[in-house]
């Protein structure tokens, strides 16, 4: 874990007329680069002399460059949407890699399945994954398209994916849920990897559990400290509440108690 | 330059500087001892412990507001047996204060554990009467002058340490709380604890805390700390450890002029886990600048114009 | 898409959205008249008065903190007298209602106001117990729930016009206070006002207000005033006018969802003299895009997790 | 007075080894453009999304255009820091143009003196003097020289000046206020505007007195609302309170109190 003043080095602006708008920020920061593990994210300090945004914001490891991260983002609100303001050389102070990671099932094949933002830490690890020769496919939901350069940088880190977009306009029109049912139908994963927005994480969990696959999920909860000090990013396990920046974000999908 | 002096008595507490982390933004203090020298600090203030574990309150448990933070933890805290043998032997290791903030149910609760952790050898207890979010206690004890006197009492009487009382803002008048707990026989005040707050989420229409309402704590809360701080040192001359929204040097140089003998950094860790250590140098930098040889010249020393 | 109802009942008093500008921050009406439609706004609360003029504080009146701004104006207002001959007649063309903000230094004085103004025909007024500049008085009444109840009756005794008492936030127990004077005859409570603080220049180390302290106001305050009413409208389910820190309408809507109903716009005024236009229209597309008809159908509508 | 939505048109960064930094932030603002006064202001917001800093900042016309405002301004804290990051195509709320400004003197010769960022509501009216071929001189006192290309904006609008800097690195060495009184060796202005550090309008203001020579002084204060609603931004007067945004920001130097 490091606190390391970051520099910008590439910010990308995925806007395209009817598609999901992603950013794509490459920050130069050699010791977190070097250390993170995929699943891990990093704690971004957004105002620097402004007090307001207060908190730091956690990012998922998009992938990992020699010296350098990079984060996929969408903007949501007053944090997110300052940091598409920065430029190429700004100095941002990042803290990570924090959290646990996902750890490698031992057999294939193995899917990564993502619903927007989501795709982020599955990217770092399908790139792992490749690299350790472990068969594996993609799936990810969105809600439109999104513009052909980030598909690009995608397939490139992660190969094929299967996508589906909720208004059709890329991919299978409908839900990832739908698309994990269909792929089934071709083979049975002994490993799924999610990470997504909570209701497709539910279902897709109900879905595994009647299936027998083993799920890991990666997780959000609002965060104050990104280290396991404030106590606030608690989640409900089976063994009582754990915190989702130190015990996770990735668990197993059986610890959580998805009903609450 | 000559080295200038920091080191501070608050009461019978001896720290050498007056910078400390405040309780609950620095866990057990191993969560950041890779980011931080603990070394330097002044103090550590421990997460709040109570007799038996709490498990806390449902998540959510944070929620953002405008330069501040409400956070409903409940008081999740691994209670006081772990405390003392899993946590203190790590903390024992720097050379730094360690002062134990604590929490009870009944002025029994506060005994008990003042006994226990002076027995385990700590510097000093900070004794919690004052958190807003916990039903079942705490805020009773701490915005009536009377029960706030007998937690005191009952945590004196178990302990020779040093003992601050640390008040919550919710009160109409903060200066006759600190005035009965200095009575009773606390060395001094911490203040202020997170004031009472919520935030609602207009889409679903609920609180955005699983509890419902949580405590209000950073920037946002500096110029009523200050205030109150002011208020309660002009009056009682009593020594103060001053907290609320301190992110800087200059925050915290505030709150000594205003005259707290020490200050704690709080949500401000979250932010940049090492503001502690840049307040320390801050301060530093500052009476090298006024030409100050000791920082006990500026604690207190706000010039009020007639 | 059909229209949907935004008007309220506040206690007595009507208004045709719930949207007004609070005590101070807009002046008489006529400061920011060029560049708002004042007949859109709900309503307008207008500087507090006194039976005599009042000169104020000595400057700097203002210090900005972070996400609020602290002011020690110490009520300069032009008095009763000036204010029905020259500024009441120009508020009078607007297409709002007029609520007057009154203050004063014994149980005379508000009846005196309250009097003198129901002769004159306003809409409304609101007294203020609890504004923590002026050491006269003002903080006396509004910190103890048999004056402020005193007050109010004092106050009722000499109008018909509806009465709102506006809370000061830095009491033990606000709900108190407000079940007193609603008790003795208020139509609602206005809260709340400014909570006491100070800021302090470490360079000259001198206080940053000329009268060492004033009251702070602004979205860092709005968690605070957020939870004091929930606890004020569930305990005693009376008329609410929300106020701190609102500068936009999802501000204004968490007031309205917790039970307020109306909600006034202070600071913002400052920093977007149309903040008030901008509420109500959010409000109005809040509504339909949930698929409410009537404002009503929100108000206290918060949803409490069993 | 308006409240309208301005569009950065042009800023530039007047930074040089040595020498003081000013930035000159000229926006698009018809209406406030075409109903602008000398020694006027505007109050502009900063934050938009963020509410730290919350407060518009007040800066004075340094010039006027025919569909733009130009304002010339220094960094002091926070605010004025974010300003630095606008850029073209940036747009700003502006409140303006806001107070009363100079009256003209009506005999010659008049001197504008002006200290630091004191110059901008002086350049607005020396352009305006000159306009009316009133005759008058100039004179800036500043810590350090400026970057010659803010020298020439300047002159461009106001003619020649007489500088003065503390370290001597432009101009005369010295203080302004020593400035006046080797000028008042050549002539006797007829009247005297200033803007500048509160010590240099006082310093001037005794030795005006002494001299028998009228002045107009642009004063400030911490603004909240600057359209005289808060009555925040008093300054004792002869006549008691006065507000600065509406009453002023320009005063006869005789009606302040001083000592205060
Ligand atoms: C471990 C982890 C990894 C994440 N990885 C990514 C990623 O790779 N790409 C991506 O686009 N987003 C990711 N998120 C979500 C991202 O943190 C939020 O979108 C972001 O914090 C929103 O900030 P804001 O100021 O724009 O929104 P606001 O709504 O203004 O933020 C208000 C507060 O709520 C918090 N908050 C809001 N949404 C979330 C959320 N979903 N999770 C946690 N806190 C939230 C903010 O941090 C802030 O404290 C991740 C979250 C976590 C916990
Ligand atoms: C009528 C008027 C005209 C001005 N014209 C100019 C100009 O043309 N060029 C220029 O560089 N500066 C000018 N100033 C000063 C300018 O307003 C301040 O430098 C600026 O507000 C500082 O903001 P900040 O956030 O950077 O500083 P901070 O110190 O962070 O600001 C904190 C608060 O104090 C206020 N404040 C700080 N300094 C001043 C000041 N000197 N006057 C009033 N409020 C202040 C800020 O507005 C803010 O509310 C003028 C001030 C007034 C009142
Ligand atoms: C997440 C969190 C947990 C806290 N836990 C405790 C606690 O256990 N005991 C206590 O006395 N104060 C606790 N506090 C209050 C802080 O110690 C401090 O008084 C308060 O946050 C104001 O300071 P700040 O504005 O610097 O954060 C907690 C605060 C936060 C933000
Ligand atoms: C400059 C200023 C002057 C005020 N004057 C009065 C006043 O005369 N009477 C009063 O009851 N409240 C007064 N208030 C308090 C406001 O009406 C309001 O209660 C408070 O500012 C909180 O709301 P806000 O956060 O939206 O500003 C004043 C506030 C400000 C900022
Ligand atoms: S964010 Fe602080 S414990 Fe997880
Ligand atoms: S700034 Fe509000 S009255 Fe002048």
């Amino acid at each position: 874990m490091f606190l390391e003043t970051a520099k910008v080095v590439e910010h990308c602006h995925f806007i395209e007329p009817g598609a999901e708008i992603f950013h794509l920020l490459t920050l130069s920061a050699p010791k977190i680069a070097s250390s993170a593990k995929p699943g891990q994210f990093v704690m971004v300090r957004v105002g620097a002399a402004i007090l307001d945004p207060l908190l730091r914001r956690p990012f998922s490891i998009f992938y990992q460059g020699k010296d350098t991260i990079s984060l996929l983002y969408k903007v949501i609100g007053k944090g997110t949407n300052l940091m598409t303001t920065w430029e190429p050389g700004d100095k941002i102070s990042v803290l990570g890699p924090l959290g646990k990671g996902f750890k490698i099932f031992s057999s294939e094949p193995q899917w990564l399945v993502a619903g927007g933002a989501g795709i982020a830490p599955l990217c770092f690890l399908g790139s792992r994954l490749r690299e350790k020769k472990v068969s594996f496919k993609t799936l990810w939901g969105l809600r439109y398209k999104i513009a052909p350069a980030l598909m690009g940088v995608i397939q490139q880190k992660l190969g094929d994916l299967i996508i589906y977009t909720e208004n059709g306009s890329l991919g299978y029109q409908g839900l990832v849920t739908e698309g994990v049912k269909r792929l089934r139908q071709e083979e049975k994963p002994e490993g799924i990897y999610a990470c997504g927005p909570l209701p497709m994480l539910k279902a897709l969990f109900r879905w595994t559990k009647e299936e027998g696959i083993a799920m890991q999920v990666s997780l959000e909860a609002n965060m104050a400290c990104g280290v396991g000090a404030c106590l606030g990013c608690v989640i409900e396990t089976k063994e009582g509440y754990k915190k989702v920046c130190r015990q996770g974000p990735v668990f197993n999908a059986e610890e959580i108690k998805w009903e609450k | 330059m000559g080295k200038v002096n920091l080191a501070v008595k608050v009461g019978r507490l001896e720290l050498k500087n007056p910078v400390l982390v405040a309780s609950g933004t620095f866990g057990y203090g191993e969560e950041y001892a890779q980011l931080v020298d603990l070394n330097r600090l002044g103090g550590i203030v421990v997460k709040g412990l109570s007799l038996e574990p709490k498990i806390g309150n449902p998540p959510p448990r944070l929620v953002e507001t405008s330069c501040g933070l409400i956070n409903a933890i409940g008081l999740e805290n691994i209670g006081v047996e772990r405390f003392i043998k899993e946590k203190l032997p790590f903390l024992r290791q720097f050379e730094t204060k360690i002062i134990v903030n604590i929490f009870g149910y009944s002025f029994k609760d506060y005994a008990g554990l003042a006994a226990k952790l002076t027995a385990a050898g700590v510097n000093a207890l900070e004794v919690n009467i004052s958190c807003p979010n916990i039903k079942e206690g705490g805020k009773f004890f701490g915005t009536d002058p009377t029960s706030a006197a007998a937690v005191t009492k009952a945590v004196c009487e178990e302990t020779d340490l040093p003992v601050f009382v640390k008040l919550t803002p919710q009160v109409t008048d903060i200066v006759e709380i600190a005035q009965a707990v200095i009575e009773a026989g606390a060395d001094g005040v911490s203040m202020i604890n997170t004031f009472p707050a919520m935030a609602v989420d207009i889409h679903t229409r609920r609180p955005k805390l699983g509890n419902i309402t949580g405590g209000l704590s950073g920037p946002c809360l500096k110029p009523i700390a200050l205030k109150m701080i002011w208020e309660v040192v002009r009056s009682l001359h009593i020594p103060v450890m001053g907290i609320g929204g301190i992110m800087s040097a200059a925050d915290a140089l505030e709150y000594l002029i205003v005259g707290a003998q020490a200050v704690q950094v709080g949500t401000a860790n979250f932010v940049n886990p090492r503001t502690a250590l840049e307040v320390i140098d801050g301060i530093e930098d500052y009476l090298r600048l006024h030409h100050f040889k000791d920082i006990k010249s500026i604690i207190g020393s706000v010039l009020i114009p007639k």
